[in-house]
């Protein structure tokens, strides 16, 4: 294959799927609104969620899966011992 | 890579065989069979309609009685599957059609779903996964928790391959430039294949229930109130979060209550049998959450507890000195609270009276159903199944491993509930069965 | 001395990191003499981490390795594999128990754990720079399979194994095949029936000629390895021989004077001491029962096949395999357990279940009156709580008891059956025949541990009180016309096979298979196989799947034709050795022999004997004895390694 | 201690309970209730009564008087127990043990008893009419058989025997279930509880909440076609066409002006009787729920005889401006009278005898909170 | 909290077929035990040379505990003498090397007696502690 990118090839043949487009769209706003939130220091899910104006249940999600592929860590939990903290993780250079 | 077989052709011709035994569902009990009969020197195809074999097993938390890890259990008995000589390995492959010939072999059409990943040239270093700019939820952590559209499925994934979702693919190319092996390769299509095997054992499994039939519970309303299943994967080592934690609103709960034969026992679902395992594992899960959880109480709503097994007594009342709270009662509603607390609401059998109770997290001990999709694959013959849609069992109490179809077995859960010994056992008796029906053959 | 080790130290997910440091340890094993690499890994037994390891060992070339993860027991196998595929012997390979010994048994302890972590992987290191390449030893395997018990597991692991070409011996102590399930009357909601069972199975054993079926005998002796166990069974004398027609055997029967209870209906009615259970029974021929016959030879002149004076016959085998299934007893409640043996219309569930069996349909009388009220009680002799004998539930009691239930009130006219249970564990499918008997009308009570049921008899009539959890603890009595005890399994009580076959027993008393779910079927003695509920309590499905899952782990295990055997045996070094012959005597095996020149005497060992027990090793004065695997560097290596610092 | 009577749990079969044994004790049903509290706890405890033979506690208990039969629990039951209809069947047999006669018994027992039984009532009550209205043809040729002063006199007796029984049962239900509650009844509290008892009675809040749970079947459906308003419909008709005819009665001048107070009570109850039998009517035939798929011979004739009597009412209402003195609608009217006093009187035996004990028991109940 | 005993090293000899699934079946089961005990399994408890234990001893083991076959053993009856024989031969050695014999214990544990074994580990290291 090397130099022959075959996604055009499929890209002649077949279009993105709206669904994937606007969903892709939507984690990313969601993603933003969080490293906003999180860029003020370290936050529970709740904080998060009262900052961002998203519900805690999406915030769960997100931030999750934003911990799942490494940009955001844990600290550990909070003074009540009810929620954990969380932070962002600087970026690798 | 396979020879296609000419449809038509009649005589026992051995040449014609690609393989003695063709395994469906590469979960532990097809694994299981396929090792005792390749070990008997028969070759072996196992097709697995997902991206992994290992079945449900590979991704559970620990096992009871004995609180082994449960992918200590599966993975180096799915390695040595993989790894054996004598079996082969189809995933993300389905079985579409069994048809029996004149000389007694089975002609088999296979779909081979292609995952637009070349598997010779992956080698599972993720680094397209690091590329791919879309995240949606993920159905190997049960939706807890986002994956790519390339994606590996778990870490102990076998085969540890990449696969492209297209559905969610938006065809941005980047993990094509990335791919150092250039394994990725987008003009891959499906293909149909044709087999000849001389027998066939069935290991698909069961299904789970699903409790959003059960509205009163309120699953997928409140977000507080998860399966089993999810729980399953937080206290699992490749878990979703960091810890066990409210999908609500992220908090450590510290009141946890499970609901016993959700969707099991139930005429009002269609499924009055017992799914066999729900009492156990939800004991297994109390126990490890008071491990995680120190601080947490743990409340088991049950009807009966049916510990029956080896070592499944003693389990239990581990479990009830460990603190582990058993409440006898069938919780008949939930109802959510500001603050994603659930009420509960369920006759105390001491009173005889109506209680409810606060929880902060509700896990529906979910049942087993039947996977019977697999009827409709054999034509010309009937696979018959039981009133609950799982494989009958022909001869239950002489040899139950043998379906209503002749060279056709059955292993695991796809003739009943079973715990995970039985579901070995019994692919241990499918693979003897099989060994003496390939025997008589020759 | 090994120079390039790998070691591999697995968090298993926690199961070991969330109380050992995983990196500490492979921060202090790292610089160790000898190591090459050392590694944490989240699952070792993972494929993705054992391919990293294959690849650790042919790219760095190392010559050893030590994984610290669980227990030997589970995963020893595993490893040996990996190393083998990277082509270093696997007896090079060293595995550290840090999960069972270590993270679970101190987890409250975390800094002690992984000190002692440390010092274990510290240990393996010592202990693999000595370690040997060896190869197993390979022997032929005899294509033979011997299987204990021709109830019908066993007689279902005869048929599956002699169904893939191996010759099978089928032993039964009793004079008759069948085991319980030919005692159990009716099965499963009345479909099917015990004896109809029996013969079904037994109709293809006699068709196949492999079968090899020994009645009234028992194995008496065994000795030798998987592969080729040489094994002695006694035949006991039927004292009948040939055929002889069914009125003389009647007439033998009703002349014979003595009369004891006939076991095989539990004592309920009795029979002489030349016998048959039923008659379509195998053999179809009676038996006489030397415990009771007082050889008064009123019979013989009778019968011309009865032959008092028959002799014992004792057969030599050789079979590569022992499958063993040879099942339960019921549970023998004590006198006055729940009024039994003191309340007259008290029985067990065996004994009911013969009652059921014997009578005919219509009226069920017992001692001379007819039965309305069965009140029935469950969970007798089992879930004895944590200070009783027997803490396990039975599993195949509540189905029993209540599709016998079932079976009564469909057979008998105005029955009604009441439950006294402790929460009916009906499981899986099993769930329906519950259902059927709460349709039909049966009373469910439910009582606890704490406040078990009262069976009393009061001026001639039987009642039972108890406390009903189902009715907010109230008090109930019922009056009753019988009640049934309902026995869960125990062991085999007069069961020599254990001690013969060293099987060793789990807590709950019955045969221990080595892991239920990695190898359900196998016992710590290679080759020897158990299978039934000899291994715990089951129902007849159950034990079919796992008697035909034994026969195929033998038949895999015996396909190849060749054995591979440990290679850990014991080593004479002659230069050392003075012949002085001590050894000799604490040999179980007799696998050492006196050889070397007559000036020079010294042992040796018979390599296919040695069973690699080590029994030799202390007993020597030159200490000129060692066992592979387990030599003075090792061994003094390891306790170096526990010590260091 | 209790004694455990197997025997219970068949007779209750025959008052129209199947599945009762089918129950597997999960309580699932009292918690689904939503009348259910700590005041009340009912069906499973009854399922056990009824298995365990328990009889007085449950001729004892208020609890199943305050059950409407909504059917939540035998829509959920994950037996199929159908734990609604059981309450239905404890009413009856309740009732049948109040009642001193006995027919209650028979007509709940036998169906072929209850349709002999109301046919032969509506016989003999058409033969007491007739003495009422001595001058019509019909009359004139019976009297020459019988006495007229017989049957009169006979009919008067009947009348009584039934205020008697009624009364009898009702002192029996109020001596059973004091026995278990044990209320001393003082003035101010019972006048707060009857005002409670009427207030409950009208309004059947509790049955609404029934409708309204979140769960149910009917929570989402107009208010219109749920089983409270039926009910209430049926109930508000009865009662209404009752004052209606006793004022017309009082007013001896029976259905002349349509807008008079009572005529306009009587149209009005009419509209409201004859919409509740019909959609009920509808709901039992197509057996929309659990609670409307168990009906008994004595709750199709009720319903039945609550239609007819509303149409036939009708009927009459539009003869009074056609040709009122027609044979035919002479006919009717007989037919009418016939059905409203068979109503009436069946009250102490029939399914329509709940009008006077559930108050009894809601008297209990509400009491017994007053107290506390 | 902690005795002196928690500092205490002692050396199990296990079994492979018996004492050491006991001992597994006691972490499986968290039986929690000291964690200076350390174990080494070998075939038969009658296999272990004296020199081993001496060895252990003066490396700086406090003490050596032998959880022998008993009469489960695989290998047969003569376990049960020749472990006697060996550990009565050992704590000879020792009382000529001036280590307490009581440094020496041996118990025969079966393969589910994890409980004892965590009871016999408990009482072992009491034991040496008073020495």
């Amino acid at each position: 294959m090397g130099t022959t990118k075959t996604t055009k090839i499929l890209r002649e043949t077949r279009k993105p799927p709206e669904k994937a487009l606007e969903n892709r769209k939507l984690f990313t706003e969601r993603q933003k609104l969080i490293t906003n939130s999180l860029a003020n220091g370290l936050q529970s899910i709740p904080d998060i969620a009262k900052e961002s104006g998203l519900e805690p249940e999406v915030v769960t999600y997100v931030m999750m899966s934003m911990r799942k592929y490494g940009e955001v860590t844990e600290i550990g939990p909070d003074e009540m011992n009810e929620y954990f903290l969380y932070q962002l993780k600087p970026k690798n250079p | 890579m396979k020879k296609i077989v000419e449809q038509n052709q009649a005589g026992m011709d051995e040449s014609l065989i690609d393989y003695d035994v063709l395994v469906i569902g590469g979960g532990i009990a097809g694994d299981e069979a396929a090792l005792k009969l390749a070990d008997v020197g028969y070759k072996i195809l196992i097709v697995e309609k997902d991206l992994s074999i290992g079945g449900r097993m590979i991704l559970l938390s620990k096992v009871f009685p004995t609180l082994d890890c449960s992918a200590c259990i599966t993975t180096p008995k799915v390695s040595e599957t993989a790894r054996h000589r004598n079996i082969s390995i189809f995933t993300k492959t389905e079985v579409k059609s069994i048809t029996r010939r004149q000389d007694n072999f089975f002609d088999i059409t296979i779909l081979k779903r292609t995952r637009y990943v070349l598997e010779t040239l992956c080698t599972g270093c993720k680094e397209c996964e690091d590329v791919c700019p879309i995240l949606i939820p993920d159905e190997y952590q049960y939706n807890q928790v986002a994956r790519k559209a390339v994606f590996i499925p778990f870490s102990i994934a076998q085969p540890r391959i990449a696969n492209i979702d297209i559905d969610n693919c938006i065809l941005c190319g980047l993990c094509e430039k990335k791919c150092p092996s250039d394994a990725i390769d987008f003009t891959l299509v499906d293909t149909y294949e044709h087999l000849v095997v001389k027998s066939v054992v069935l290991a698909t499994g069961f299904r789970l229930f699903n409790p959003t039939v059960l509205s009163r519970y309120g699953y997928g309303r409140y977000k507080n109130v998860m399966t089993a299943m999810e729980m399953e994967r937080q206290l699992a080592p490749t878990r979703p979060y960091n810890s066990v934690l409210r999908p609500k609103d992220g908090k450590m709960p510290d009141n946890i209550a499970y609901l016993l034969c959700v969707g099991s026992r139930d005429q009002t679902v269609g499924n009055p049998i017992c799914s066999q395992i729900c009492c156990m594992y939800s004991t297994k899960q109390a126990q490890l959450l008071l491990g995680a959880l120190p601080m947490a109480d743990v409340t088991v709503y049950y009807l009966h507890v049916r510990a029956f097994g080896k070592g499944f007594c003693e389990f239990y009342n581990q479990a009830l000195s460990m603190g582990v709270n058993y409440i006898k009662a069938k919780v008949a509603s939930v109802r959510e609270k500001e603050n994603g607390n659930l009420i509960l609401r369920y006759e105390d059998f001491s009173t005889g009276q109506v209680e409810e109770q606060e929880h902060d997290l509700v896990v529906l001990a979910t049942g087993i159903l039947a996977n019977a999709e697999i009827e409709s694959v054999f034509k010309g013959e009937k696979l018959e199944l039981d009133p609950y849609e799982f494989v009958r069992q022909k001869d239950m109490l002489t040899n139950p491993a043998i379906t209503s179809i002749s060279g056709v077995f059955a292993a695991g859960t796809v003739t009943g509930p079973m715990d995970i010994p039985d579901t070995i056992l019994s692919a241990g008796a499918a693979a003897a069965e099989a060994t003496a029906y390939l025997k008589k053959l020759s | 001395m090994k120079k390039r080790i790998g070691v591999y130290v697995c968090h298993c997910g926690g199961n070991i990191s969330d109380v050992v440091n995983v990196s500490e340890v492979v921060t202090a094993v790292k610089d160790m003499e000898g190591v090459a690499i050392a590694k944490n890994t989240l699952f070792a037994c993972s494929d993705a981490a054992q391919n990293e390891i294959v690849n650790d060992i042919t790219s760095l070339h190392l010559d050893a390795l030590v994984i610290a993860s669980c227990s030997p027991k589970l995963h020893l196998h595993t490893f040996r594999a990996v190393a083998e595929r990277a082509g270093l012997n696997s007896y090079n390979y060293v595995q550290v128990n840090i999960r069972e010994q270590c993270s679970w048994a101190h987890s409250y302890e975390k800094v002690s754990a992984t000190g002692k972590a440390i010092q274990l992987v510290k240990s393996g290191i010592e202990r693999v720079i000595f370690s040997r390449a060896m190869e197993p030893f390979s022997i032929p395997a005899e294509q033979s399979v011997m299987v204990l018990g021709a109830g019908i597991g066993g007689m279902r692991s005869a048929i599956s194994l002699a169904n893939v070409g191996l010759q099978v011996y089928l032993l039964e102590r009793e004079f008759f095949i069948g085991g319980r399930t030919a005692q159990w009357g009716d099965l499963s909601a009345a479909y099917e029936n015990g004896p109809e069972v029996v013969s079904r199975l037994f109709k293809q054993i006699r068709e196949h000629a492999n079968i090899h079926l020994f009645i009234g005998a028992e194995l008496i002796s065994q000795s030798g390895n998987i592969g080729s166990f040489e094994v002695k069974v006694k035949i006991k004398p039927r004292r009948i021989s040939g055929d002889c027609d069914e009125s003389g055997f009647n007439q033998a029967i009703s002349i014979c004077p003595v009369e004891v209870p006939d076991d095989f209906n539990f004592g309920l009615t009795s029979r002489k001491a030349i016998y048959q259970h039923y008659p379509s029974e195998y053999p179809a021929i009676p038996a006489i029962d030397d415990a009771n016959c007082n050889f008064c030879g009123a019979c013989e002149s009778l019968c011309k096949s009865i032959d008092l004076n028959q002799k014992e016959e004792i057969l030599n085998l050789k079979v590569g395999n022992i499958i063993v299934n040879t099942g339960f007893d019921p549970y023998e409640p004590t006198r006055g357990e729940f009024g039994y043996n003191e309340i007259e219309r008290v029985l067990t569930l065996p004994q009911f279940k013969r009652l059921v069996d014997i009578s005919g349909a219509g009226k069920l009388n017992f001692k001379g009156k007819q039965i309305h009220t069965i009140t029935y009680i469950f969970c007798v002799g089992s879930r004895q709580g944590e200070e009783g004998e027997n803490q396990y539930c039975s599993r195949y009691c509540c189905t029993t008891a209540l599709n016998t239930a079932i079976i009564v009130k469909r057979k008998f006219a105005d029955i009604t059956n009441i439950h006294c249970t402790r929460g009916i564990r009906t499981y899986g499918k099993q769930e329906l025949i519950y259902e059927e008997s709460s349709r039909q009308g049966d009373i469910f009570l439910e009582f606890s541990f704490e406040n078990m049921p009262v069976v009393e008899e009061r001026n001639g009539k039987v009642f039972v009180r108890i406390k009903d959890i189902l009715t907010a603890n109230r008090e109930m009595e019922a009056e009753t016309d019988l009640v049934v005890l309902i026995t869960g399994m125990v062991p085999r009580r007069n069961n020599n096979i254990a001690q013969m076959l060293k099987i060793p027993t789990g807590r709950d008393h019955f045969f221990n298979e080595i892991h239920a779910k990695l190898r359900p079927v196998e016992t710590v003695i290679d080759g020897v196989l158990i299978a039934g509920t000899c291994q715990g309590p089951k129902n007849i499905m159950e034990t079919l799947n796992s008697s035909m899952a034994a026969a195929a782990k033998s038949a895999a295990s015996l396909s190849s034709g060749t054995i591979h055997l440990e290679p850990i045996v014991a080593d004479v070094n002659t230069d050392q050795c003075t012949g002085c012959g001590i050894c000799l005597t604490v040999c179980p095996f007799d696998a050492i022999v006196t050889a070397g020149p007559e000036d020079k005497p010294a042992v040796s060992i018979v390599i296919s004997r040695c069973k690699g027990c080590g029994m030799c090793l202390p007993v020597c004065p030159e200490d000129a004895i060692e066992l592979y695997g387990f030599t003075n560097e090792e061994m003094e290596g390891m306790i170096d390694g526990l010590t260091s610092y | 201690m209790n004694s455990i009577n197997p025997k219970l749990a068949c007779d209750l079969k025959k008052f129209g309970t199947f599945d009762f044994s089918s129950c597997y004790n999960c309580g699932q049903c009292t918690a689904v209730c939503s009348i259910t509290g700590p005041d009340a706890s009912f069906p499973r405890m009854f399922i056990r009564y009824g298995m365990l033979g328990l009889t007085e506690e449950i001729i004892s208990s208020k609890d199943i008087w305050l059950c409407y039969a909504c059917g939540d629990c035998s829509e959920t039951c994950p037996r199929q127990a159908s734990p609604g209809d059981l309450m239905a069947a404890l009413r009856r047999f309740s009732m049948a043990k109040y009642e001193p006669t006995g027919l209650s018994a028979m007509i709940y027992k036998s169906n072929w008893f209850s349709l002999v039984f109301t046919l032969a009532l509506a016989v003999f009550l058409g033969f007491f009419l007739l003495t009422i209205k001595p001058d019509i043809p019909v009359s004139r040729w019976l009297f020459n058989f019988v006495p007229f002063q017989i049957i009169h006199d006979l009919g008067m007796i009947a009348f009584i025997f039934m205020g008697i029984t009624a009364f009898t049962g009702l002192i029996n239900m109020y001596r059973k279930i004091n026995r278990k509650e044990k209320i001393k009844l003082r003035l101010k509290n019972t006048l707060l509880t009857v005002k409670q008892v009427i207030a409950e009675v009208f309004s059947m809040k509790r049955y609404r909440s029934c409708d309204d749970d979140k769960f149910s079947y009917w929570q989402s459906k107009n208010l219109l076609v749920k089983p409270w308003f039926l009910h209430f419909s049926i109930m508000l008709g009865f009662l209404g066409l009752l004052t209606a005819t006793v004022l017309d009665f009082i007013l001896k001048d029976p259905a002349l002006k349509t807008w008079w107070p009572s005529r306009i009570l009587g149209t009005v109850s009419g509209l409201f009787l004859i919409y509740g039998t019909i959609i009920t009517l509808i709901y039992r035939i197509g057996k929309v729920t659990p609670a409307y798929s168990q009906t008994r011979m004595a709750d199709w004739l009720f319903l039945i005889f609550l239609l007819l009597a509303g149409i036939t009412g009708f009927w009459l209402e539009l003869a009074v401006f056609t040709d009122a003195a027609s044979t035919l609608n002479n006919l009717v009217l007989l037919v009418h009278t016939v059905l409203s006093m068979e109503l009436v009187v069946l009250f102490a035996f029939s399914k329509f005898g709940h009008a006077f004990y559930r108050p009894l028991a809601l008297f209990f109940h509400f009491y017994k909170n007053l107290e506390k | 909290m902690e005795s002196s005993s928690a500092k205490l090293k002692v050396l199990v000899f296990s079994t492979d077929k018996i004492s050491d699934p006991a001992i597994d079946l006691a972490g499986l089961l968290k039986k929690h035990y000291p964690a200076g005990v350390y174990t080494i399994s070998v075939p038969c408890s009658s296999a272990i040379k004296p020199r081993w234990i001496i060895h252990a001893l003066q490396r700086g083991f406090d003490g050596v505990f032998i959880a022998a076959d008993g009469t489960d053993c695989p290998y047969g009856e003569l376990c049960v003498p020749n472990t006697a024989n060996l550990v009565a031969a050992t704590q000879i050695k020792m009382e000529k090397l001036g280590i307490a014999p009581q440094r020496l214990k041996m118990a025969a544990i079966c393969s589910i007696c994890a409980e004892p074994f965590v009871r016999y580990m408990n009482s072992f290291l009491h034991d040496l502690d008073t020495i």
